[in-house]
């Protein structure tokens, strides 16, 4: 396998949301002295100068980082504007309140947050998610929230009944181990061999290294 | 005699079998069903034996293969609908397990993302980023329920504080379902919580109608057993 | 400036951290053509291929992406500090059943699988490599499952398609046919592009079970 120690390292700063100082390079390639990390370095940030890429290997904060160069910085604006938003999680509660509540009053949403909640209202009626449905036939005739079928594109829903109830979800419980431990006597059998090979893959699910993250 | 102690974990009564299979040699076509039987039944023996729990799934299995066993050794039974059970209750699960199984096998070979291969890292900042108005969201519905689990479960605890303050009180609840009743004459036990939003609420609603009973103003009906309750008011209408 | 359309797409992809569809660069750069972009794309890929770095731009869950090469793992997990991600044998058989039948009824995976898959399910839906697409028209109404796009870009698949082919199974025969699902219609569904994008991804390779879409 052809890896030398700068294609190492050029893997390692690709993968890394923050520069990268010798010491944390050294953290992953234990038996490297620092003095060969920087030559490494050099010779990689000399290669990307030579290369004359969108992106360049500079120093940074102490560290080390790829970075794109700047002439290329509308483009990238450009798409982190079109890209989709994340919401706050404040947000998402407020949404899901509404969402399941519906038509909500804001101090209905207000008593399950414990905050004030008009901000948050605002923005998101802004984003085209929520909509005032109507008035409530209540003194001062305070407004009602529902969602929109903005909501219903964003989550991918046919329409409202389909939104899944909190009991459905509460339903599927939780994954302890489902497998079953039985012990086998014998020696060494060979016929486990399918069965141990799909084994070594086993492990729990609650690792803290999901790759899920949204 | 020393034997070797071998910890395997099986994900249900299929894997189970197929393991039985493999060791076994046996075609999946031409399965000696007593002989997978008896040794299927020994695993489950064993895994009483050191008190493991064993799930559903796996004594229904163990059922019908002692059934399809002793159907095999009765001397009247007909061959053909003993293999015909057997196609339909253990082959065919197994070909269609082991091929999902195959599956899951390949998918597990692939390069998968954070384990074998990596991706870009976007710096926090960039996510920041203001959008446009019309950027579409990243959030998916699992995160819509979970954000509303969360919120009601925070409400939960909060029962007691609520009553203390009294924000639903006895008192009031009952001349709601005084007025409900007057408004409708009979009425269904569930439509009494219509309105009511959480425990804390059903639990007044509940003792108002409790007081109301005992009071002798409203009387309660079951016809049969979980069918619906019904009440009637017995005071004058005003 | 030196700014081939090539090096805008390269620091486009560079800078993001998610697969970018011939869609999405085209959003940052309106004037171009996707015939134009999908052709540079092709090209950085030849590049990347040949300059033999660290990492290569692969086509992922209907879009592009740059990710490392395997041998590299080990160091980068050394430097995240993290363990692999993994998904238990479970896990796998239970995706690999909703990837081909979906959408499916979680009844149909334990009938498949021979076990409960309440927790499994519940553990996908958070790591987001499944989703509930609708309900099915049985009484209770049960929730339908089907995988996302994340499926796609965890098990580096470039579209459903691309699964691997579901062999033994043709030879069941067809009683296996456990009626069609329905997803539910709702009045007033345009849910839009958003949805479509996603169905695009989805069918299977036998081809029976899916003909719920709309």
């Amino acid at each position: 396998m052809d890896m030398s120690l700068n294609l190492i390292i050029e893997a390692l700063l690709f993968a890394s949301d923050k520069p990268l100082t010798i010491l944390d390079i050294q953290s992953a390639l234990p038996e490297e002295d620092s003095t060969r990390i920087s030559e490494a370095i050099k010779e990689l940030q000399e290669e990307y100068d030579s290369m004359a890429r969108s992106f360049l290997l500079k120093e940074v904060a102490g560290g080390y980082q790829f970075r794109t160069q700047s002439q290329y910085a509308p483009y990238i604006l450009q798409m982190l504007k079109t890209s989709p938003a994340r919401l706050s999680r404040a947000a998402l509660e407020t949404l899901a309140i509404v969402a399941y509540k519906q038509p909500v009053l804001r101090q209905e949403i207000e008593r399950l947050r414990g905050v004030d909640v008009g901000g948050i209202l605002r923005t998101l009626l802004e984003k085209g998610v929520l909509r005032i449905v109507g008035r409530k036939n209540l003194p001062g005739r305070p407004l009602l929230y529902g969602t929109t079928k903005k909501f219903l594109e964003v989550f991918d829903l046919k329409n409202l009944q389909s939104l899944p109830k909190l009991k459905e979800i509460k339903e599927l419980g939780t994954e302890e181990d489902q497998g079953t431990a039985v012990i086998e006597e014998g020696q060494g059998n060979e016929t486990g061999d399918e069965q141990t090979a799909v084994d070594t893959e086993k492990s729990t699910e609650e690792g803290p290294s999901d790759p899920s993250e949204n | 005699m020393v034997y070797e102690i071998k910890l395997e974990i099986f994900e249900g009564p299929l894997d189970l079998l197929l393991h039985l299979i493999n060791k076994n040699e046996v075609d999946i076509f031409d399965i000696p069903i007593a002989t997978i039987a008896d040794q299927y039944l020994e695993y489950i023996e064993m895994m009483k034996v050191l008190n493991i729990n064993v799930a559903g799934d796996f004594l229904l299995m163990a059922s019908t293969l002692v059934h399809l066993k002793s159907k095999m050794l009765l001397p009247e039974s007909n061959d053909d609908t003993v293999d015909e059970d057997l196609h339909n209750e253990i082959v065919r699960p197994l070909l269609e397990y082991m091929s999902y199984r195959e599956i899951a096998g390949d998918l597990s070979e692939r390069d998968l993302l954070e384990r074998d291969v990596f991706c870009r890292q976007v710096p926090l900042d960039f996510r920041s980023h203001i959008k446009e108005e019309g950027a579409p969201l990243d959030v998916n519905l699992f995160q819509l329920i979970d954000a509303f689990k969360q919120v009601m479960d925070r409400t939960l605890p909060g029962v007691q504080l609520q009553l203390r303050l009294e924000q639903w009180s006895v008192k009031e609840k009952i001349e709601h379902i005084i007025t409900c009743l007057k408004e409708k004459g009979t009425m269904l036990f569930v439509q009494l919580f219509v309105e009511d939003r959480v425990v804390s609420e059903y639990i007044v609603t509940f003792l108002a109608l409790l007081e109301l009973v005992h009071m002798g103003l409203v009387r309660i009906f079951q016809s049969t057993p979980h069918s619906d309750i019904k009440l009637t008011p017995c005071f004058e209408e005003d």
